[in-house]
């Protein structure tokens, strides 16, 4: 029982608690708060593969942004429990069942796909930052400006939706 | 060293409960937030997958992921505000009239 | 025994940083406390009050008093406030304050002791910019949830207020750093202040001039006034302190905090405070590296120069000292103060050792100064003025830095 | 400039004539009309008699002259070009069709004064001498099709002129579905050629085609194929049997209509066009004989109806019909050169006819019925003179133009080796048929006493414009066929000898080794037919002028018969019970009723309320609720990986921890 696979198991239960209590709780706001453990988590376990880059943008934009601006909305909206209604018949008796068949699949394709996948030596080395900006920057330039293109877009649309109406 | 199909399992039911949260939850905050939970347990075999493969392309795909995750929090809480504005409601369930 | 003896030698390292942890937890803490005291004089002297005076000599132990004093109040819990999270979100707040501390390092060189390199400050992250970035992030929750779970109105617009106000200038401070990283290449504080010792100076000058904020190929003198504006907002300080506008707020988002709880979100704020601080001095003044020329041997003196006779002045002022308690401790003071300014002098290797420390720490210390400066005569922003301000000049003023360091770069090389 | 290279001016120039009165025209006084009209007919005449005076001049190896002006249609190794050809052929077709055109243009200007829609009327003939010129011009089947259904078009158009009488836009529509059938034909054709030769131009497909094996008598070559299908296009066009019923009725038109269209130029297109691919119809022996029969079963049986016929333009219509059908009998019996001879001599003297015709009823105001004229030839001298110059070229008096080339007709079909005889017989008949028809209308029309009433019809000559016309044709109609006549004492027949190159293989039977032959019979033929046309000429008389009683007693005492002529032997009606009525049947019950409303409409429909029940079941799935739908989204993923990653599940179990 090494080490790192003890903070993985460790760092999972974090995020499987995180995701559950998320389903769990009642309140948006727990319901958000589970959501920041879970991502915090998955940073952790983003160090543990050696993604120190990709950890810390996990954090800054997804805890530091993101879910910042559900929070927010969730404090302007002054969102309260949530009712638990039963409109959707479909839903209530089909949904979970068909959710957890869902994972089961999920999780036999992904796993079974690592074995086609040759695993490569395993350099438990970082990945150097450097490297990754010369990806993103050189063989990803294109992708990278069309997102930074769709970020304006959405942030202009953002505007239009929730700004009020005298000043739309 | 933990061996990659832990990850990808881990990113499974991650997924999955983020799907079953999808399903399970009536607000539609909440529902947000269990998409963006798929997003992240996506994330994580990505970043798994690029660890195995020790190539970067994975954690590439991950931060477009993630800015790709901003803009559809940015549009999709706007529109969650205008629906509150004009419906004065959060559930998702009397948010129905797209139906005949 | 001697089974601990051997784990301690297996896990040697562990021992050290946990050690370490507590040390710098302590320092830090006694710091804030002692923080609170020199704002309170400095503020004081600023609008020609004494300040605290009463307990202790020259007021030291007031912040002693003031621990006491949160130790002991009754601490109530709103009516319908959210339990869990109003008790979470004060530890969030310091716990994440804490935390930031820990990837600052604080000399260059390390300690020997027993055959283990212990270096100043608990971790070296290579990323540790952005770690220090990924905590301050976290950081917004303690404010926002205080004021959500209060369960009351001011503090809940504190919160809108705070997370609003700290998403956005999180935006410029990342970006006035991206200027430091380009011409450092490195997310390692280590390495950027190495980098400082090594840069092309204005004028070909040495010393002060290689720091970020002078050195080619292009001074951050930009980048660090965004920075430090930014930083001051994050940390929800005067002129920001939108948050817990007492005018208009009562006291923002921890009307409902009393006793203990409060004195962690104050605890929070001063870290934080000397976090920024010290990133300040690390990203743009050299860190520890010396403001002079290393040819000027006699700096290194510097610290015994003005130790030994702040310390003497100390003695003399303790003796002259008007209550019984006073001429006892000053001079004691005094003396160590002297004694630690002699040993500089008359050890160089010590000397030696304590330069980068010795740098560093009285640049925090000049910034934290600026901090309570600030505080003293700037007044407090209007909401709308503090959104505008964020989003219509210092983003643009930190891209354009960014801009402009990119493009020097390219031009002059590194 | 030499116009060789502009060829295109000469149909261009009418087409613009039309365009101009058609657009410009309602607005203008009737000058203005008649000058754009006539003028550009005019000019385009004279740019016909410069190029042939330039074709004189030709060289013969540039003969055919080709000009390849655009390309019109390309696809895959198919190309028809605007390419206009002239050579011997066409410069008699040229002259024939802008001359006489020009001189009817003339006559119109005098006989539409009074009718309205005066520019319609010229811009609809100008625009059919500009078919017709195409039609003439044309260097490739195609380009000829366009000319050819262009023609159609504006006859169509003409001869529904009074569109407001229902006869008249019914005989036009008559007339344009009736030439549908021939085009059908002549398409099929075309096709044909094209599969066989790859290329549809004149020149390169007569070379091509030229040298091949003919095809046996009474075997269905290709070639026998494609000219029985050309030629049932030129039946369609030309009103032979059995698709001349629409000739007759297109006399609703206006008269130099029919002088133009019906009788001189377009009527004259099949001729044409079996003349100008003679090279194929000479390698299909079958075709020609079935050509030389049609041409004489048409001409005896149109002359038989046209005996009993009353109304003066049914006549000549009829007449026109039989004379056709010599022209076609020419071609079946190899005679290219005398049917083109008798082409060019029939448009002089029938348009002549139906030109006077036309100023009879002009003078009789607007009457058409011989039965109640007579008497006429003081009060018209000119038109009466001329008319009776016409029918006596018509009725194949010597010296007149008539004479030679019905001559050579008869002539040529003596010589045929299949059945000569019997096609010359029913010829000698048809002819003294003629005759005797022509002088009935003669007869009935000029002399005998006034069968009209005095009072209401005043009788008035036409006016010059009408009248000069008339005498040019009657001028023409009297020398018009002296070009071929020193083949009587021994010459040469210079027109057969000008189109010598054109058809000297077609016409290889009445080149200078067959002409020596004919010599012998040249002169006891030429007698024998004038005897018939005289006595025709007296039988006439004899009926209509000594006894005027007795044909009504003919009539009555063989009223079969007579009622037989005198309802064109039925045809018409025969042709409506066969084809039309049946045709009307399947169209409305059958392809209507049944076919598009109940099988394509029932299935379109049947479909959309198969789609509205549909939805109309699953629509309920629409709950309009957010949560069923993303059970739903889960119930896609959940197929799509069961379908991408099945061999993994088959593979081994779930979860592959090792």
């Amino acid at each position: 029982m090494n080490v790192p696979l003890i903070v993985f198991f460790v760092l999972a239960a974090m995020c499987i608690i995180g995701a559950v209590s998320l389903i769990l709780q009642r309140h948006p706001i727990h319901s958000a708060l589970s959501l920041i453990v879970v991502m915090i988590a998955l940073a952790g376990l983003y160090l543990l593969m050696g993604a120190e880059f990709v950890a810390a943008v996990q954090i800054i934009v997804y805890g530091g942004a993101i879910m910042v601006l559900f929070v927010f909305v969730i404090m302007l909206l002054n969102a309260g429990l949530e009712e638990r209604t039963n409109v959707s018949k479909l839903a209530g008796i089909a949904g979970v069942p068909l959710a957890v068949a869902l994972t089961g699949f999920l999780a036999a394709a992904v796993a079974r796909s690592q074995d086609t996948v040759q695993a490569a030596t395993q350099t438990g080395a970082t990945a150097p930052t450097k490297a990754l900006a010369n990806l993103l920057f050189q063989d990803f330039v294109y992708p990278f400006e069309l997102t930074s293109f769709l970020i304006l877009v959405a942030i202009l649309g953002a505007i239009v939706l929730a700004a009020p109406r005298g000043e739309r | 060293m933990v061996p990659t199909h832990y990850y990808l399992i881990l990113s499974a039911i991650l997924f999955g409960l983020g799907v079953i949260a999808f399903v399970f939850k009536r607000n539609i905050i909440t529902i947000f937030m269990s998409i963006e939970l798929m997003l992240n347990a996506v994330n994580l075999a990505f970043v798994a997958f690029s660890q195995a493969l020790n190539k970067l392309d994975g954690q590439v795909f991950v931060l477009f992921v993630i800015v790709v995750a901003a803009a559809e929090a940015a549009v999709g809480l706007g529109i969650i505000i205008m629906i509150v504005r004009n419906r004065q409601t959060l559930n998702v369930e009397s948010v129905n009239l797209l139906k005949l | 025994m001697d089974f601990l003896t051997q784990q301690a030698a297996q896990h040697a390292d562990i021992l050290i940083s946990l050690a370490k942890i507590l040390i710098l937890l302590f320092v830090v803490l006694t710091v804030n406390a002692y923080l609170t005291w020199f704002e309170r004089k400095v503020v004081a002297h600023i609008q020609s009050r004494w300040g605290p005076h009463r307990v202790g000599p020259h007021g030291l132990l007031q912040p002693l008093a003031d621990g006491l004093k949160f130790l002991f109040k009754e601490d109530p819990t709103p009516a319908g406030a959210d339990k869990f999270v109003y008790y979470l979100a004060p530890l969030l707040a310091l716990a994440l304050a804490l935390t930031s501390i820990a990837v600052i390092p604080f000399g260059p060189n390390p300690l020997h002791f027993k055959g283990h390199d212990i270096y100043l400050g608990i971790t070296d992250l290579n990323i540790g910019v952005l770690a220090l970035f990924a905590i301050t992030a976290l950081g917004v929750y303690g404010v926002a949830l205080a004021g959500w779970s209060s369960n009351s109105k001011y503090p809940l617009l504190g919160g809108l207020r705070s997370s609003a106000q700290m998403v956005s200038y999180e935006l410029a401070l990342t970006m006035s750093v991206v200027g430091v990283l380009l011409m450092a290449g490195s997310f390692s504080l280590r390495e950027i202040i190495d980098g400082q010792s090594s840069a092309h100076g204005l004028f070909g000058l040495g010393g002060i001039f290689r720091w970020n904020i002078f050195a080619g190929p292009f001074p951050q003198i930009l980048g660090f006034l965004c920075f430090f504006v930014a930083a001051v907002a994050e940390t929800n300080r005067v002129p920001f302190d939108l948050p817990e506008a007492e005018s208009e707020l009562v006291a923002g988002f921890h009307t409902e905090y009393a006793s203990f709880k409060f004195a962690m979100f104050f605890i929070a704020e001063y870290t934080s405070m000397i976090t920024v601080s010290c990133l300040c001095s690390i990203l743009f003044f050299g860190g520890w590296l010396s403001p002079f020329p290393a040819s000027w041997t006699f700096a290194t003196y510097l610290p015994s120069v003005i130790l030994l006779p702040f310390g003497l002045w100390v003695i003399w002022d303790g003796l002259r000292y008007e209550t019984i308690f006073g001429k006892l401790i000053l001079p004691v003071v005094g003396v160590v103060i002297t004694a630690l300014g002699a040993a500089f002098l008359l050890f160089p290797a010590v000397n030696e050792f304590i330069q980068g420390p010795f740098w560093l720490l009285s640049k925090i210390f000049f910034f934290l100064f600026v901090y309570v400066w600030m505080r003293g005569t700037l007044p407090r922003f209007r909401y709308d003025q503090l959104m505008a301000f964020g989003w219509k000049l210092l983003l643009p003023v930190s891209l354009a830095n960014v801009v402009f360091t990119a493009a020097a770069i390219l031009r002059w090389g590194n | 400039m030499p116009i060789l290279n502009y060829l295109w001016i000469i149909p261009a120039l009418p087409l613009l004539g039309s365009a101009i009165n058609g657009l410009f025209g309602s607005k203008w006084p009737n000058k203005i009309v008649n000058s754009v009209a006539i003028g550009s007919t005019g000019l385009s005449f004279l740019a016909a008699l410069e190029a042939v005076r330039e074709f004189t001049h030709l060289a013969p190896e540039n003969i055919p002259w080709v000009q390849q002006y655009f390309t019109w249609i390309i696809a895959g190794d198919f190309r028809a070009g605007f390419d206009l050809q002239i050579d011997h052929l066409t410069v008699v077709m040229l002259l024939v069709v802008t001359g006489v055109g020009w001189l009817i243009h003339i006559y119109s200007m005098g006989y539409m004064a009074h009718e309205g829609g005066y520019y319609r009327f010229f811009s609809y003939l100008n625009l059919f001498m500009f078919f017709m010129l195409i039609l003439v011009l044309a260097a490739n089947y195609v380009l000829l099709f366009v000319g050819w259904e262009g023609v159609g078009l504006s006859s169509y158009l003409l001869i529904g002129f009074y569109f407001l009488r229902k006869s008249a836009a019914d005989a036009g529509k008559k007339a344009f579905i009736v030439n549908r059938i021939g085009d059908f034909g002549f398409m099929l054709g075309m096709f044909l050629l094209f599969k066989s030769f790859g290329t549809l131009d004149f020149v390169p497909l007569f070379a091509k085609a030229a040298p091949l094996p003919a095809d046996a008598m009474g075997h269905l070559g290709m070639f026998t194929v494609a000219c029985l299908l050309l030629f049932m296009g030129a039946c369609g066009k030309s009103a032979q049997l059995p698709l001349y019923v629409w000739l007759p009725d297109a006399m609703e038109g206006p008269t130099p209509v029919s002088a133009l269209i019906h009788a001189a130029t377009m009527v004259t297109a099949g001729v044409y066009v079996v003349a100008r691919s003679h090279i194929l119809f000479t390698h299909a022996p079958t075709a020609m004989f079935v050509v030389a029969i049609v041409g004489c079963a048409t001409a005896f049986f149109a002359a038989t109806i046209g005996l009993v016929q009353t109304d003066i333009k049914r006549v000549l219509a009829y007449s026109t019909v039989s004379q056709l059908g010599y022209m076609f009998l020419a071609c079946g019996v190899g005679a290219f050169s005398a049917g083109i001879f008798h082409l060019m001599t029939h448009a002089f003297f029938k348009a002549l006819l139906f030109l006077a015709a036309g100023s009879v009823i002009h003078a009789m105001g607007g009457e058409q019925d011989m039965t109640r004229m007579g008497g006429l030839s003081k009060k018209i001298r000119w038109t009466y003179l001329t008319m009776l110059t016409a029918t006596l070229a018509i009725a194949g008096f010597p010296p007149l133009a008539g004479f030679f080339s019905k001559d050579s007709i008869l002539l040529s079909a003596y010589q045929n080796e299949h059945g000569g005889r019997i096609l010359y017989a029913f010829g000698l008949l048809t002819a003294l048929l003629t005759s005797f028809y022509m002088f009935r209308l003669i007869f009935l029309t000029f002399h005998g006493k006034p069968r009209y009433d005095e009072k209401k019809v005043h009788v008035h000559e036409s006016p010059k414009s009408m009248l000069v016309p008339l005498m040019i044709l009657a001028v023409l109609s009297l020398v018009g066929g002296w070009v071929a006549a020193p083949a009587f004492w021994g010459g040469s027949d210079y027109f057969a000898n000008f189109l010598q190159p054109v058809f000297w293989q077609g016409g290889a039977m009445n080149a200078e080794a067959a002409e020596a032959a004919a010599h012998a019979l040249e002169i006891p033929l030429a007698i024998v037919a004038v005897v018939s046309a005289l006595l025709g000429l007296i039988v006439a008389w004899w009926l209509y002028l000594r006894q005027p009683g007795k044909p009504e007693q003919l009539a009555k005492s063989m009223r079969g018969l007579y009622n037989l002529l005198l309802h064109k032997y039925y045809v018409d009606e025969i042709y409506a019970a066969l084809i039309v009525k049946p045709l009307l049947w399947i169209s409305t019950d059958v392809l209507w009723q049944t076919v598009d409303v109940r099988a394509i409409d029932g299935t379109v429909n049947g479909v959309a309320e198969g789609a509205l029940g549909m939805g109309d079941n699953v629509r309920h799935a629409q709950s309009g609720n957010t949560r069923s739908y993303a059970v739903w989204v889960v119930i896609g993923a959940l197929v799509i990986i069961a379908i991408v990653f099945w061999p993994y599940f088959r593979a081994t179990t779930v979860g592959a921890v090792r």
